[in-house]
């Protein structure tokens, strides 16, 4: 991190030869590295941090995915005994956390990290160090949780952790303490990374980029972020309540006293439902910036995509109650959310008519990432689909806790969301790394995919239907019927599928591993792309753009290589320019000064506090004192340390040492 | 390679460590033993951070820097801390005679001394420049010195004078007391905002003599001690002394009277002036009443009692029996709502322990002044 | 929506991620703090509706009403009020460059918000002594968490000022410090607005 | 650019979604086999929904075949073969709101019905009988409340003056009788669901939740706990038994038929003693009376959390114990029972367990080591938290001689 122009010598006398950082502040001297670990470490560069959520997040979809496949193997047969019954509900409770909370989230922040900037034409975000400590946040809350399983057992209360079964008289060990200690602090990373990015989408836009000249992928992020603003301090409330029920002997939901478990039902939806768009928007940005690439045509009725996602998002806060039909509301407000259910069904299916118009008529190549994102609107429309089914209140009663509920949103979240996902990897891999990843193994991996996840989900449908509950460690051939219909069967087709399913995601690691090896460097553009962020080098610099362009057009990259030739109705569009061009030119006006902030170590040291205080929650009041002690001084370290590094900061201290500073003029 | 400055941490770590081997040989002691292997620890710590930061160690580096080095230029600037440290030690010590707390301070002010004169004896010989050296002191000291002094000063100020209200004789004294203190804070704050020339050392001393004064009283305060504060008493309290009437006691000032939200209670009670009749989630309008209300066993059992008398009543319940903490049945005992008022609602969780054939006397839902009955059956 | 948001191609070399230069024309840090205090009302209102839920549940134990002391809490609600009143001088001396009038006003308001906390020490002592424990009953719960997360805010605010006054003091640099001040009034601000709702709601309507 | 996959493929990947989308809906729709089916509607209120939603699973599988379809002609269509590149439009207001329109107008359609229906199944004005049901880990206890007129469940008891009944594992109701229930929970939330009958309805601690049930005919309606209410959540079933009129009557009559105790110097007569000494604490057989003549009163909140245990008083005229888990009756006999016919139904049932026909291995089993069987915490010493008390049944230890006196004992509670 060295683009940094700096007097040469400092005000004051003398200037001692010998007298370096390295010497006198020793190991308290700003890291400034550019290269080796600590330049990841104390990184601040979006791109960077883009990279680290991903490649945690990836991690954790593994492990939330190993989780799975032991939860399909007890449930192969009934009767299982793989688990016991304590095992299983640990697994099932961590598998939903690690997947919501430790994956997609956290992979929607490594695309909005990455790409936000680039895609609206800035150099970072708005607040560099704020994101590091955001991705660090994440991960330590994330490992937090995740010791629990070697500390006691972990938290078995389901992911809704519903009252009072949540309490310590029915979870004596300290699971659920270290998953409400551990979603406070991934929830802070949530929290952060949601201003800092609505602040950056909002405030540092390149010129003549409006709000309708914004990529959608952009606009569904900011959308997420404005949930997650409103929806976290929700969840946050919840958490605590929580904690105090189970550390502090509070009474908030000890029935005894007269509380009534119903409000951390109400605290929990009023933040779980908007949490659903929060898993499934940034997916539904990343399949409307790909199908448009590959299609060749503008994405069909951008504002109303917009429109309908902030329609999405609204309406969204008006429909947590649809968790709780069963729960004993009274007719009035199960029909008020009933009917909003249903209301909210109209914005998500004009998503899915766009994105079908957008391929209509259009110049269609079958990449990867385009077969992903077909796949999400074919897959998500059954989710969808079964998910009307149960908005209508009356048929949820039938439905909801059994494995009609688990059939529906996995194919929403992992028919939208997790595909969406791997369609944006796909897309984006040349532009992050450089290198594309084999479409052949990219294919297997598609279609071993969506059969798995079809054999996996599919038959959950009828299972649910015939009236197995959810979350039962084992199942009975009491209630399993005959023929065709067998619960059995169907149950050990759903484990052949999840079987299946983790082979097919597992080629996605080896695809990595094998292009990395095999393939030389990808293309500039390799997918004739429409987008600012394709516009600079793969990967691209440290301070992404040379020269921030100026933005004329929705689709401004599309519009710098093709010029429309034809004349009234008829169009003809001839490329005009290579993306070698337009960097090329992008270079020759690269501005003189470039400013990027500096590596800082408080990031890491300020959010390595939070679960040492979480620790002493649990364990000992002296360790919250001394992750106390870390916070403060890390807060404080940070609000006085400016931005960029001052010269001092260099070792030796002058601005000729570092070669890397010509860059900036290159 | 092991620098000048770190020799004697290292030197100190050995002996901690070989100490604690024959300690541990000799003694057995576990508590000692791991004392000095902590001891051992944190020097071997100490020496590791000084010879990576190579402090105090310039010539290790350049035999140049020897000769040009601040240490080998600047004299020591004078110090505080010293004292500081004198001061806690002492506390230390007078501590560990007498209050512990008065030790615990003393720690504190010995390690923020020492850790004081550390950072100011290492940024002294950083560099032969001044102003380098203050801001490589601030850049280390800064982030702990700022958050603890304003910590401090806020905690002295917010529990000093939460002392002296505590101490002040009665509820409107505290008012006042209050008010002045805050209106002295805004005055002097006018004063001195519009009398821009005035001297530092009166401000010095305003404030000065404001720290003292809020110091002093708050430890005269705490010291005599807070005024008496009587429990509030409960309907708890009369019903356990069986003087739950009609006539309204000091608990039923100001009792609350609305609940919020509370549907699908297990039960409603209502009184309309001569009869207690009930509703429940479920139950046909026409046959309830007229029976006894059914309400389950060892259940936390919600139920609302609900006035319409057009004058004040009271709710009691006769819980009989009861187990006591043995598991023993015991009564008759008495549950008491607050007396409510006309229109007034009272909320009530009800456990019964036993099923009501356990002994003849049931349970009984009844209105002291009236005859007003309602038998509770428990099966 | 429209094109309002075109910004001038100028001088776009400097993009420092400050205060300059953005779309918007507002600064990062303020629009932050607002987006910070947008999460913070639903907070509050997530505690301020439990304890709406729980206020009337206290069985046999002590309720609301009976314990309040409204002539004290008025005085200390009017007392935070004043605080947002000086925090503005501090703002405004902020503004002006004015460091002595700044670190002034920041005291005092600092002062005041400390005071408002012994008051609740004060007050919390008081219920306690009375009969009211964190865990007597559900109002009782709902209550200490609601009023306690608001100290807790206020605290945190008074530290934040003595520390810019800190800063003030030992930095004298002379340069614009008014965005850390006006920072910090916002949050000062907010909570002071907090309180008067949850003085409204919870002392003022009777239970 | 990339290799593209081959249009057969394409085709059949297309095929077999619109295939499991549509077949899974039809094949579901004509389901009979789980006794758990919810498309299997046996009573008017579970005909009340099916009536709401197998229109809406028709429509809703139409529009996703409708999508699919066109999905999959797009992708045939339009894929790239050397076309130039379409126009640059950015939509079609026309198509837009047409298809903002359209699902809005089938939404509204089904928001009317649906509305309709939820207050429908709301409705508690026309019940004929009322049952108090409350939940606990993991079992469900029933209790019938008499009414002013001293009837229970709208029938009087010819033989004796009616008390409050409470039962566990089968709750018994009249055929085609509109029977409320009144449920709530003594721990955590569980859910009561007999989907031939109704959908499920939570039952909450602290509060009083009402669900309505009619049953066209006699017979077992299996059921199962639906919300997670944790460790044997799995192991918390329910069933409801429909009897005729006459049925039901004589059912009633039995449950209120005074306690007798065993002939002396029988096995069951030793089984009384080790019940007392055993057993009693938590579980209450009404009649039972101690050496003074007074009745033993069962404690279970100085034992249990959750501070119940089943009654035990007509064991053996349920065939279900453990929260309907096991059955009391071996394979042969329950096939009997849950196969018999309509009109045989009743007598089938209202034999109860029969020496012959008792599982005495699931019994004994459970006797022997409870928490082995069904997973409970019930180790008291890992329950510090819950002040000792143990969340089902502890292991007492039992001899092998106790626990055949038990089986003996309880063998006539009937």
């Amino acid at each position: 991190m060295a683009l940094i122009e700096r007097p040469a010598t400092r005000d004051g006398g003398l200037v001692p030869a010998v007298v370096t950082p390295s010497s006198s502040y020793g190991v308290f001297r700003r890291p400034v590295e550019t290269k080796g670990w600590k330049s990841w470490l104390f990184t601040i560069d979006h791109k960077k941090l883009g990279i680290m959520y991903g490649v945690t997040a990836i991690f954790f979809f593994f492990l939330g995915g190993f989780e799975a496949l032991l939860i399909r193997a007890q449930l192969a047969t009934n009767e299982g005994t793989i688990l016991s019954a304590d095992k299983y509900n640990q697994m099932f409770t961590m598998h939903a956390t690690t997947m919501v909370f430790l994956f997609v989230m956290p992979m929607a922040a490594a695309f909005a990290n990455y790409f936000v900037p680039l895609q609206i034409g800035a150099r970072d975000v708005a607040f560099p160090r704020i994101n590091a400590f955001g991705f660090w946040c994440f991960l330590f809350g994330a490992i937090f949780i995740n010791t629990s399983w070697f500390l006691g057992g972990a938290a078995d209360g389901g992911w809704f952790m519903y009252a009072p079964n949540s309490s310590v008289p029915f979870s004596p060990t300290s699971g659920i303490d270290f998953w409400t200690l551990g979603l406070q602090i991934t929830g802070i990373a949530s929290l952060t990374g949601a201003i800092n990015l609505i602040v950056t989408v909002i405030n540092m836009r390149a010129p003549g980029m409006s709000l309708m000249k914004m990529p959608i992928f952009t606009w569904m992020i900011l959308i997420v972020q404005f949930l997650l603003l409103f929806a976290i301090p929700v969840i946050t409330v919840a958490l605590f309540l929580l904690m105090f029920q189970r550390n502090f002997d509070a009474t908030f939901f000890s029935v005894e006293a007269g509380a009534d478990p119903l409000l951390w039902q109400h605290l929990f939806w009023i933040f779980g439902h908007p949490e659903v768009y929060i898993l499934i928007l940034p997916s539904f940005g990343i399949v409307s910036e790909v199908l448009p690439v590959f299609s060749k045509k503008p994405l069909f009725g951008y504002p109303l995509v917009v429109f309908s996602g902030a329609a999405i998002g609204f309406v969204g806060w008006g429909v947590w109650a649809h968790h709780m039909f069963a729960s004993g509301l009274g007719p009035i407000s199960v029909a008020v959310f009933s009917v909003a259910t249903m209301a909210i069904a109209i914005p998500t299916g004009v998503k899915i008519v766009n994105w079908i118009m957008t391929m209509w008529g259009g110049k269609l190549v079958f990449t990867t990432a385009m077969l992903f994102a077909i796949g999400l609107i074919v897959q998500f429309t059954i989710g969808g689909l079964s998910g009307v089914t149960h908005a209508v209140a009356p048929s949820d009663t039938q439905q909801t806790d059994t494995y009609y509920i688990v059939a529906h949103f996995h194919y929403v979240l992992f028919g939208g969301a997790v595909l969406g996902i791997f369609s944006g990897l796909y897309y984006w891999w040349p532009k992050m790394f450089g290198k594309l990843l084999n479409e052949t193994l990219g294919k297997w991996n598609f279609w071993l995919m969506i059969i798995g996840m079809n054999l996996t989900f599919g038959p959950m449908h009828i299972i649910g239907l015939q009236g197995q509950p959810r979350r039962m460690y084992q199942t009975t051939d009491a209630r399993a019927g005959e023929g065709f219909f067998n619960l059995n069967f169907w149950n050990l087709v759903a484990s052949i599928g999840s079987l299946i399913l983790g082979i097919g995601a597992f080629l996605f690691v080896i695809n990595v591993f094998y292009s990395h090896r095999k393939n030389g460097p990808a293309p500039l553009d390799p997918w004739d792309a429409r987008s600012l962020e394709w516009m600079t080098a793969s990967p691209p610099k440290e301070h992404n753009f040379d020269a921030i362009p100026t933005v004329h057009h929705l689709d401004e990259f599309f519009h710098r290589k093709y010029e429309d030739r034809g004349e009234g109705e008829h169009h003809e569009y001839h490329q005009v320019a290579t993306a070698e061009d337009v960097l090329a030119e992008q270079e020759a006006n690269a501005d003189k000064h470039i400013h990027l902030p500096s590596p800082s170590y408080w990031p890491i040291v300020l959010a390595f506090g939070l679960p040492v205080m979480a620790y002493g929650v649990i364990y000992n009041i002296w360790l919250i004192v001394v992750g106390g002690a870390i916070v403060m001084a890390a807060m404080y370290g940070w609000g006085l340390e400016p931005a960029t590094a001052t010269p001092d900061d260099y070792d030796p201290p002058t601005p000729e040492g570092g070669a890397e500073l010509e860059v900036a003029h290159g | 390679m092991i620098t000048t400055g770190s020799k004697l941490l290292v030197g100190s770590a050995v002996a901690a460590g070989l100490l604690a081997l024959i300690y541990g040989v000799a003694n057995g002691g576990a508590l000692g033993t791991i004392g000095l292997i902590s001891a051992a620890a944190g020097l071997a710590l100490l020496a590791g951070i000084s010879t990576y930061g190579r402090d105090a160690n310039v010539s290790a580096m350049d035999t140049d820097a020897f000769e040009s080095s601040a240490a080998a230029q600047a004299s020591a600037t004078p110090s505080l801390w010293p004292l500081l440290i004198a001061v806690g030690a002492t506390a230390m010590a007078l501590g560990l005679a007498s209050l512990p707390a008065l030790f615990i301070l003393g720690a504190i002010i010995v390690t923020a001394g020492a850790l004081e004169w550390l950072v100011q004896g290492w940024s002294e010989r950083a560099s032969a420049e001044r102003g380098y050296n203050s801001h490589a002191r601030n850049f280390l000291i800064d982030p702990l010195e700022i958050p603890i002094a304003a910590a401090i000063v806020f905690g002295i100020v917010a529990y000093s004078f939460s002392r002296v209200m505590l101490g002040l004789p009665s509820k409107s004294s505290t008012v006042i007391g209050f008010s002045i203190v805050s209106a002295l804070v805004l005055a002097i704050g006018a004063v001195v905002g519009v009398k821009r020339g005035a001297s530092k050392t009166a401000l010095t001393g305003t404030f000065g003599l404001a720290t003292v004064a809020l110091i002093a009283g708050g430890t005269v305060a705490g010291v005599n001690g807070e005024r008496e504060i009587e429990v509030h008493k409960t309907t708890a309290y009369y019903a356990a002394r069986g003087e739950c009437g009609a006539e309204e006691v000091s608990a039923d000032e100001k009792a609350s009277q609305t609940v919020a939200g509370k549907s699908n209670v297990a039960a409603e009670v209502i009184f309309d002036g001569t009869t207690l009749t009930w509703t429940a989630p479920g139950f046909v309008p026409t046959v309830e009443g007229a029976a006894p209300l059914t309400l389950p066993r060892s259940n936390p059992n919600n139920v609302m009692f609900r006035n319409e008398s057009g004058g004040e009543a009271r709710l009691v319940i006769g819980m009989n029996p009861r187990l006591d903490d043995n598991g023993q049945p015991v009564g008759p005992e008495q549950i008491c709502t607050a007396l409510a008022k006309e229109g007034g609602v009272q909320f009530l969780t009800l456990i019964f322990d036993l099923p009501s054939f356990a002994t003849d006397e049931g349970y009984e839902f009844a209105v002291p002044g009236t005859d007003a009955t309602l038998e509770v059956v428990v099966p | 929506m429209a094109d309002t948001a075109v910004h001038a191609a100028t001088d776009h070399g400097h993009d420092d991620h400050g205060t300059h230069h953005t779309t918007t024309g507002l600064s990062n840090n303020k629009l932050a703090m607002w987006l910070f205090l947008g999460s913070e009302c639903l907070l509050f209102g997530g505690l301020i509706s439990t304890y709406m839920l729980y206020r009337g549940r206290h069985s046999e134990n002590l309720g609301p009403d009976q314990l309040w002391d409204i002539p004290f809490t008025s005085a200390s609600s009017f007392v935070l009020l004043m605080s947002s009143l000086t925090m503005v001088l501090a703002v405004t001396a902020a503004k002006r460059r004015d460091d002595r009038n700044t670190s002034l006003w920041l005291t005092v308001t600092a002062m005041l918000g400390a005071l408002f906390v012994a008051g609740q020490i004060y007050e919390f002592t008081v219920f306690y002594r009375e009969g009211l424990g964190f865990t007597t009953s559900l109002f009782s719960s709902s209550f200490y968490t609601l009023t306690g997360f608001h100290g807790v805010h206020v605290t945190v605010g008074v530290i934040m000022l003595l520390s810019v006054v800190g800063i003030l003091m030992k930095r004298r640099t002379g340069e614009d410090k008014s965005e850390l001040v006006e920072m910090v009034g916002l949050y000062w601000h907010f909570v002071d607005i907090v309180w008067i709702l949850i003085f409204t709601l919870v002392y003022l309507i009777p239970a | 650019m990339s290799e593209r996959p081959s249009t057969p493929r394409r085709l059949a990947h297309a095929a077999r979604l619109a295939l499991l989308g549509a077949g899974a809906l039809a094949i579901s729709a004509c389901a009979q086999d789980a006794p758990q089916d919810t498309w299997a509607p046996e009573g008017e209120n579970a005909q009340t929904i099916h009536n709401l939603q197998w229109p809406i699973f028709l429509v809703a599988g139409i529009v996703g075949v409708i999508v699919m379809a066109v999905v999959l002609y797009a992708v045939i269509k339009f894929k790239d073969r050397g076309q130039p590149i379409p126009e640059q439009s950015h939509g079609n207001p026309i198509i837009e709101y047409t298809f903002i329109a359209l699902p809005a107008a089938i939404l509204a359609v089904i928001a009317g019905f649906t509305v309709n229906t939820i207050f429908d199944l709301a409705e508690t004005q026309d019940t004929e009988c009322v049952i108090n049901v409350t939940g606990q880990q993991w079992w469900w206890e029933y209790d019938y409340p008499v009414a002013a007129d001293g009837s229970i469940c709208g029938y009087t008891p010819s033989n004796a003056a009616a008390v409050p009944l409470i039962t566990s594992g089968q709750v018994i109701i009249p055929t085609d009788t509109k029977v409320l229930i009144r449920g709530t929970s003594r721990d955590v939330i569980h859910s009561f669901w007999i989907p031939k009958l109704n959908g499920k309805r939570d039952m909450v601690p602290g509060r009083v939740h009402t669900w309505r049930f009619h049953a066209d005919g006699p017979g077992i309606y299996a059921g199962q706990c639906t919300e997670f209410c944790g460790l044997s959540h799995a192991n918390m079933r329910m069933e409801m038994i429909a009897l005729d009129p006459d049925d039901f009557q004589a059912w009633l009559d039995n449950q209120l038929e005074p306690y007798q105790s065993p002939e002396a110097g029988t096995l069951a007569a030793a089984g009384e003693v080790t019940y007392v000494s055993q057993c009693a604490r938590c579980h209450q057989v009404d009649g039972l009376v101690d050496g003074n003549g007074d009745p033993i009163v069962s404690a279970p909140d100085q034992w249990v959390y959750s501070g119940a245990a089943p009654n035990l008083t007509n064991f053996m005229t349920r065939n279900t114990f453990a929260g309907a888990s096991w059955d009391l009756l071996t394979p042969a006999c329950r096939d009997e029972v849950w196969n018999a016919s309509p009109e045989d139904f009743g007598a089938a049932y209202l034999k109860g367990v029969t020496p012959e026909c008792l599982n005495e291995i699931d019994l004994k089993e459970w006797l022997r080591d409870a928490p082995a069987k069904k997973p409970m915490y019930a180790d008291a010493t890992a329950l510090l938290e819950t002040d000792g008390k143990v969340r089902g049944m502890p292991n007492l230890g039992l001899s092998e001689d106790q626990i055949n006196e038990l089986v003996a004992y309880l063998l006539e509670r009937k």
